[in-house]
């Protein structure tokens, strides 16, 4: 196995934290406050790991086997995803669907370790994670799809690789309805703003923070370090399509996806300090519109 | 060939002697299950072999019945079918002497049902004659009615079993003229006679109603959601499981004989499987009833074998042998998966149902700790059902999005069409169905018990516990050994897709690979945790109730306030009904919320069509008001009438 | 000879019409004793040439059955219930008679294409037979008593007698005398259910027996 | 045994055990006599049929009388059906103590002339000797109807005879028009009432006279068997006869009727060209039949009226059956005989329960299962039968009838009937399970299983089981020459 191919698992390992300072960094700036410094999350899990832990006595070894699972689940998927030209470490055909149902997978069981606390906050916050990924999942496969359709290839390896220039400019519409259904997808999945508000201390209105209130110690690092590595695969996935450096040199094509990474991430901010959450009741549509948005450049592709 | 008659005598025989035990209530459920376990095991021999030869086995009995013959023959098809049906059956088998016990009244007849069910459907699947496919249809309708009316002395039981015969004898109905159109020219009922002639799309109409309801295509599928719940569990995993894949074994050999399909046959099962899957899973998610909800998610995974097989039909038709074959082994894999995975649903379900005696979800929780042999199980079958690498669920659906995949990258629009639709349908099957499953387990098993009934559950005895881990054991094998399973069916997907190897499906390594590399990981990173936690303080406390003092299991989220938001969200095809009584005034009182979700098909569309026809049939009641003077009038009316009609 | 069968036919037009405009029963009986009687002339004459002893035999038969032991039997039963006159039938007597002039009608338009062969036969007497059988069937119908039901049920019989005796004629005595045989049995039995129905429920009108229905 | 006098005592048997009934003292007696009666007739006709078998048919009486594959088949049945309604009304009258001797000696004379009468349908070859045994079971078996002399059992006794006599007159009609169909100089006089004969020169017969009277004697006899809308006395007279009377009306009394039409058949075709004339009225009056009875079992609430409406359903299946011929023919003969075999057992079993229940009305017969085992689920079991599951062999022919239909291309009466058959389905199942297994309104102990009864339960079924998955050569032997026989192609 040659070198490159490890390229997005070993970023991913390494940055997935550093993405999430630079979010917040962003926030900060554009409040006007000086904010958290852009490693505190090194910080966090360190502080974290070296804790011990105190488990509810209604919990079973579901709770303790969900953090695990997360992290595991975001491992797997960053050796699906390659870095611009080069190869995924595993990538194959189909390998997009063993992507999502990874972080299927991942979610089942943080829901199940909310559920198992007993806790009636935690259950609010798994019914409401499983409606909005129920509705995520096909916005991400239909986009998937569109670009499949336009590369002619069904591994995200293969899609990587044709997304070009070239590719934009011939089917650039499509392709950026695919990057909103993508960005949408990403907000969401991520429980960023406008779904969900990472920063909220409110528990009836959060959704993904409010079913890890139970978790602590290292459980709690596991969850916050797969977290970070989903916002980091999914954000690659995205910058993967909507920013086609593809020059052949692995290198420049790492400066460009980095860069793509660092924008996203500028982007997530901008938007988390601009934009208040959405209502519960309008999340669904927002969703519905990103499988809309799929669904649009699947239209323009198979024209 | 002789194993598998054998086999069939040996079930018979088994269920004749645990009838004549009668009254002896142990030796008879001992006997009858005997028989079955034996009885399978005896013809599971021969379907294996064919798979593992690839030779199908064949015989001819003198069968004096004008236009019957006693065709017998199990090629790589049948072979496939009968494997889940007869293991699942010895399984459940084993179960069921567990869980009759205590029975309310000897169970010599239940046995003898049960092994003539079996019997029915293995001679289904091997049958190569039209009226002895029927007799063995029938028989095999007959006894699971009489399994589901168990507990007949419930209304909801009887009530179950009426719809229950009612919808498949009419399914029979299609059946019988879709065999009498196809055998026509030829005048034999012999499978290798039948010919479709010129109106095959009528053919492939007729045989996708008849089997369609036995399989549980929507709209046809109402028996499903009663018949299911009714029946003991072992029953319930049994039907579920494997009878109602005869009605997906008939469609499949029809297919066979009806010649080479045009693409329209294709859209059509796409888009019965969507309907089936989504509504399937959406009527699930509204349930409370475990068993019920089970029942649906039957016909969610009917759907996405109609999605995989309609795959198949587009590949076949648009010459794609990639696409056919995924589609195929998809959807046949699906098969074998589902009767895996809905086996052990039903199985553990039964084992909750058995140990407190609720079937309501909002009455149990807290019985992983309780039942741990039971809820590992069922957590293995609920993360399968859900499409959850790295279970079998996976590998049947990663084949059929791989399929749809391929058709919308590479084919024309004809076929890309319906596969977006798959792959969309199938995407939101599987957040629905995960949504689903966390519910069912989350709520029954995890937090804490929410009534009397689960305070005092145990895990059941090791005949009930062990063909469930069998089949959890199962689940985990298939999807972990995937390309292997694969190619040991690959003669009978080769009989659909036409000859060939199988291209792509050798991409499933791929999956077990990074399946193998996330069970590592875990198993490092919980060894990482236990490290890092050996020598520190780990303490136990009550769950943080965000700082209420009291906490208690009843403020526990309920199965129906986790499904509200999804409920609510679709009520345009669920039709919920809500029962709300709501606090009022200064000093309110007690209030409550109920909410049913009954079956919309059967409400808006069988009910209607029901009365109707009852209304018309009631009009004729003038015809016999009692007077004999009318009688007489009808006659000469009649003698008039033909003398006038008939002589000019 | 044919001129005798022709006043026959004649005979039996009028009777049926008379018996339709008749309320009175025991009219009635006698209306149909006496086409019984004028039925039972006819094997004689249509053997005009040679009036063998089975003719004989058989028009005595027939009469002594249908013009004396069929109007004794009705009419003991017509004593037992102690009723006069059929009361308030389904049709009307006036429209009745419009409605047999009209089956005569039916009768013959639907028989115009039929030619039965035979010697010397009137070619009325199969339009009439099954006028004649028409008529009892009306008269089954539209009546309430049950002894108007058996009339009506009598004369459908002296329909169908006429066709036989005329038209098919030497059919084997044995199956002729079978047959007024179990005639004889079913007015008999008739007869004896009508004896019971008054005994159990005070009448004998067949329009209240309807408690079984559905 | 000569074959003449066989047939000859197949005539003289019944009636002599008719009257012999009248002089016994008690009903033991005049049931064992019954009982060694149609023993004795059941070895004649089985007999008979053997000769019949292997030898052809057989004349005797000066050609009066003559028995070939279709007479000795439906002598097979008829003797079946009587000897199973024999012991089922001997267990029934045991459980009833109304029966006097004098009424048991009446009974029994009845039971036995009626069955004389239809032996007589059976054996002649005479049309007119058939129609005389039709006209005499009609009207012995109208005394049956009211042994028990309530108001209810009069009044269908005076419908049944009102209507059955308008109709065996029509069907008199319609047999002397036959025979003027075939006047001088085809036939003599004399002959023109023989079946041989007329079979003989059918083709010169007069079609239209031969037309006029087969709408005659399809009414006729048809008013006899039940097909609607002239059934109307059927539910009537069924529900208030003792059960095994309504057995034997409904099991073979229809059936007897149906042959009577069957032997015209081929008459008629012959007359008319083979074009199918007859056929379409069969089939129209199959189907007509079918769809009638769905309507009045779906709302039906007495048990015996439900049972009275699925004979006219089957008489349906049979007209449809024989009007399709061929395979259907063949089928639809088959069929009378699990007709007779399963109505038989299910009026047993209704009779039994009524007497346990004291009633009839579907909706307090409750738990039938529990209350009387053997009786409560051999009337189950016969409903399934009935609604044609498999694997008893109503499915069988039912599905015979239906490949025939397709055979023919009669995709119309093909799908009336499954939709008929559907109806009748979903209706009469809720029923039997309702009755089946519903809690019983009083408690009442269960009643202890006689042998007779299990043995009365358990044959038939276990026959119907065999016969639905097993049909014997020499029987498939018997109902293709009796169906081409009702072809016209026999020998």
């Amino acid at each position: 196995m040659e070198a490159p191919r490890l390229a997005q698992p070993v970023l991913a390992i390494l940055f997935a934290p550093l993405l999430l300072g630079v979010v917040n960094r962003v926030k900060a700036w554009v409040g006007g406050r000086r904010g958290p410094p852009v490693l505190q999350a090194y910080w966090d899990l360190a502080k974290l790991l070296r804790k011990g832990a105190v488990y509810s006595r209604s919990t079973t070894w579901i709770f303790r086997a969900g953090p695990i699972v997360g992290v595991c689940a975001a491992l797997v998927a960053t050796a699906l995803l390659p870095v611009g030209d080069t190869p995924a470490l595993m990538g194959f055909p189909g390998d997009l669907i063993l992507l999502a149902y990874v972080f299927g997978l991942a979610r089942f069981f943080t829901v199940l370790a909310a559920l198992d606390t007993g806790s009636s906050f935690e259950g609010m916050g798994a019914s409401r994670e499983v409606q909005f990924s129920a509705l995520a999942e096909p916005a991400l496969l239909l986009a998937l799809a569109a670009v499949a359709r336009n590369t002619g290839s069904t591994s995200l390896t293969g899609m990587m690789q044709g997304i070009s220039v070239h590719a934009w400019t011939t089917a650039g519409p499509a392709l950026a309805l695919v990057s909103a259904a993508l960005l949408l997808v990403f907000l969401a999945e991520n429980a960023r703003i406008p779904v969900d508000d990472p920063a909220t201390h409110l528990e009836l209105t959060m959704i993904h923070e409010v079913m890890v209130l139970d978790h602590g110690g290292p459980d709690f690092a596991f969850v916050l370090y797969g977290a970070a590595l989903k916002l980091w695969v999914l954000g690659a996935l995205l910058v993967g399509i909507a920013v086609p450096v593809r020059s052949g040199d692995p290198w420049i094509d790492a400066a460009g996806f980095a860069a793509g990474m660092l924008a996203l991430a500028v982007v997530v901010g901008a938007v988390e300090s601009s934009m208040a959450r959405l209502k519960l009741l309008r999340v669904p549509q927002l969703l519905a519109g990103a499988a809309a948005l799929s669904a649009l450049a699947l239209i323009l592709v198979l024209r | 060939m002789s194993l598998f008659f054998v086999g069939i005598g040996v079930l018979l025989v088994g269920g004749l002697l645990s009838a004549a035990a009668g009254r002896n209530g142990p030796w008879s459920g001992r006997l009858g299950a005997l028989g079955a376990v034996v009885g399978c095991g005896l013809a599971l021999a021969p379907a294996v072999g064919v798979l593992g030869t690839g030779v199908a086995l064949e015989s001819r009995l003198p069968w004096p019945m004008p236009g019957g013959s006693f065709r017998v023959e199990i090629d790589a098809l049948s072979a496939f079918f009968l494997l889940p049906i007869l293991a699942l059956s010895a399984l459940a088998a084993v179960y069921g002497t567990g869980y009759l016990r205590p029975a309310p009244r000897p169970p010599g007849a239940h046995w003898l049902y049960y092994n003539a069910l079996v019997a029915g459907m293995a001679l289904t699947v091997a049958a190569r004659n039209g009226i002895l496919f029927l007799i063995a249809w029938e028989t095999m309708t007959l006894a699971s009615f009489f399994l589901v009316t168990y507990d007949h002395q419930k209304e909801s039981v009887r009530e179950a079993g009426w719809i229950y015969m009612v919808a498949t004898h009419l399914g029979t109905a299609f059946l019988l003229a879709l065999f009498l159109l196809l055998q026509k020219s030829s005048g034999s009922l012999d499978f290798d006679r039948l010919e479709p002639g010129t109106h095959a799309g009528l053919l492939f109409v007729l045989a996708v109603l008849g089997f369609g309801t036995k399989a549980g295509f929507l709209p046809l599928h109402v028996w499903l959601p009663e018949a299911h719940p009714a029946a003991p569990s072992h029953v319930s995993a049994l039907m579920s499981g494997v009878m109602i894949k005869t009605g997906i074994y008939g469609l499949v050999r029809i297919l066979t004989l009806l010649g080479p399909p045009p693409l329209w046959w294709g859209w059509l099962l796409v888009g019965i499987g969507a309907t089936s899957g989504i509504l399937g899973v959406l009527f699930a998610l509204a349930q409370h009833d475990l068993k019920r909800l089970l029942a649906y998610h039957s016909v969610e995974n009917i759907g996405i074998i109609a999605l995989g097989l309609g795959l198949g039909v587009l590949g076949v038709a648009s010459g794609s042998h990639t696409l056919a074959v995924l589609g195929f082994a998809g959807g046949l894999l699906h098969v074998a998966n589902h009767a895996a995975f809905k086996g052990l649903l039903f199985l553990g379900a039964g084992a909750v149902l058995h140990a407190t005696g609720a079937r309501e979800i909002d009455h149990l929780g807290g019985l992983q700790k309780k039942m741990p042999w039971t809820a590992g199980c069922f957590l293995v079958g609920a993360a399968a059902i859900s499409g959850l690498p790295p279970l079998n669920g996976f590998v049947s659906e990663f084949l059929i999005y791989l399929g749809a995949f391929r058709a919308v990258s590479g084919l024309g629009t004809g076929v890309a069409v319906p596969a977006i639709a798959v792959i969309g349908s199938l995407a939101l099957i599987g957040g629905l169905a995960a949504a689903c499953f966390s519910k069912a387990y989350g709520m029954v098993f995890l937090g804490e018990a929410r009534s009397g009934h689960a305070e005092h559950a145990h895990d059941p005895g090791g005949a009930m516990v062990a063909p469930m881990l069998v089949l959890a054991a199962a689940c985990a094998a298939i999807g972990l050994a995937g390309p292997w399973v694969v190619r040991a069916i690959g003669p009978a997907i080769a009989a659909l897709a036409g000859p060939g190897d199988l291209p792509e499906t050798g991409l499933l390594g791929r999956v077990s690979l990074g399946a193998g590399a996330f069970l590592a990981l875990a198993a490092l990173l919980a060894f990482l945790r236990s490290r890092l936690l050996a020598g520190r303080r780990v303490g136990a406390a009550a769950t943080w109730g965000c700082g209420y003092a009291a906490p208690s299991p009843r403020m526990q989220y309920t199965a129906s306030s986790y499904a509200q938001p999804l409920t609510d969200l679709l009520r345009l095809f669920l039709r919920t009904r809500k029962h709300l009584r709501q606090p009022g005034g200064y000093f309110p009182g007690p209030s409550s919320l109920e909410t049913e979700t009954p079956d919309v098909c059967r409400d808006r569309i069988f009910e209607p069509v029901f009365r109707g026809f009852g209304w018309v049939l009631a009009r004729l009641n003038w015809l016999q008001v009692g007077q004999v003077h009318l009688y007489v009038l009808y006659i000469a009316l009649t003698l008039l009438a033909l003398l006038i009609w008939r002589l000019h | 000879m044919n001129m005798l069968m022709e006043t026959v036919v004649v005979l039996l037009i009028l009777t049926n019409l008379m018996l339709l405009g008749t309320s009175r029963l025991f009219a009635c009986i006698r209306l149909v004793a006496f086409q019984g009687v004028v039925l039972g002339c006819l094997p004689v004459l249509v053997h005009s040439g040679h009036v063998g002893a089975r003719a004989v035999g058989l028009a005595v038969g027939t009469i002594l059955l249908k013009g004396v032991v069929f109007p004794r039997l009705l009419f003991r039963a017509l004593r037992e219930a102690n009723i006069r006159r059929e009361v308030d039938p389904f049709v009307g007597y006036s429209v009745s008679i419009f409605a047999g002039i009209l089956a005569l009608a039916v009768s013959i338009w639907t028989t115009r294409h039929l030619t039965i062969p035979g010697p010397g036969v009137s070619t009325l007497i199969f339009p009439v037979s099954l006028f004649t059988i028409l008529v009892g069937l009306f008269h089954i119908v539209s009546r309430r008593t049950a002894i108007s039901q058996v009339l009506g049920y009598l004369v459908l019989e002296n329909g169908i007698y006429t066709f036989a005796v005329v038209i098919v004629g030497e059919v084997p005595l044995m199956v002729e005398l079978g047959v007024l045989l179990d005639i004889y049995v079913a007015v008999f039995v008739m007869g004896i259910t009508i004896y019971h129905i008054n005994r159990e429920f005070d009448h004998i009108d067949a329009d209240q027996l309807d408690s079984l229905k559905g | 045994m000569n074959p003449e006098l066989l047939i000859v005592a197949l005539l003289v048997l019944p009636a002599a055990g008719a009257g012999l009934c009248l002089l016994l003292p008690s009903p033991r007696a005049v049931f064992a006599a019954i009982l060694a009666c149609v023993a004795g007739m059941a070895a004649l006709s089985a007999a008979a049929a053997a000769h019949v078998h292997t030898r052809g048919p057989v004349r005797t009486a000066w050609d009066w009388l003559f028995v070939d594959s279709l007479s000795t088949y439906n002598l097979l049945v008829m003797t079946l059906v009587f000897l199973m309604s024999s012991a089922a009304a001997r267990q029934y009258f045991r459980g009833e103590d109304r029966l006097s001797p004098h009424l048991a000696r009446r009974f029994g004379a009845l039971w036995l002339g009626s069955l004389s009468g239809m032996n007589l349908v059976l054996i002649s070859n005479s049309v007119g000797l058939m129609w005389v045994g039709m006209e005499a079971a009609t009207l012995l078996t109208a005394f049956l109807v009211c042994i028990h002399r309530t108001q209810a059992s009069l009044e269908a006794t005076w419908k049944y005879l009102l209507i059955c006599s308008v109709g065996i007159a029509f069907a008199f009609m319609g047999t002397l028009l036959t025979a003027a169909s075939a006047h001088a100089p085809l036939l003599t006089p004399a002959e023109s009432l023989l079946w041989t004969r007329l079979l003989e020169v059918a083709p010169r017969l007069d079609a239209d006279t031969l037309k006029v009277g087969f709408v005659f004697l399809i009414v006729g006899y048809g008013t006899k068997a039940g097909l609607a809308p002239m059934h109307s006395w059927l539910p009537d007279a069924h529900s208030q006869a003792p059960a095994p009377v309504s057995a034997v009306f409904s099991g073979f009394m229809l059936s007897a009727s149906l042959y009577c039409i069957m032997r015209f058949v081929p008459l008629v075709e012959a007359a008319t060209g083979n074009s199918g004339w007859c056929l379409r009225f069969l089939v129209l009056f199959g189907v007509v039949s079918i769809l009638v009875s769905a309507a009045f079992i779906v709302f039906q609430k007495d048990l015996k009226r439900l049972l009275a409406y699925s004979s006219v359903e089957h008489m349906g299946i049979i007209a449809l059956g024989v009007g399709l011929g061929g395979l259907g023919t063949f089928a639809a003969l088959f069929h009378t005989l699990n007709h007779s075999i399963c109505k038989t057992l299910a009026f047993f079993c209704a009779g039994r329960l009524g007497q346990i229940y004291g009633t009839h009305d579907m909706s307090r017969l409750a738990g039938t299962v529990k209350r009387a085992p053997v009786c409560g689920s051999g009337l189950f079991w016969s409903f399934l039968a009935l609604l044609g599951m498999a694997p008893f062999a109503i499915f069988m022919s039912e599905l015979q009838i239906l490949k025939a239909a397709a055979d023919a291309g009669a995709w119309w009466p093909f799908s009336l009937f499954l939709l008929g058959a559907g109806i009748i389905f979903v209706g009469a199942l809720r029923h039997a399970i309702s009755m089946a297994w519903r809690e019983p309104g009083e408690p009442g102990k269960p009643e202890e299983a006689v042998w007779e009864d299990v043995f009365l339960v358990v044959v038939p079924l276990v026959a119907l089981a065999v016969l639905g998955l097993w049909m014997p050569e020499l029987l498939k032997q018997m109902l293709w020459r009796a169906a081409n026989t009702v072809a016209g192609s026999a020998r």
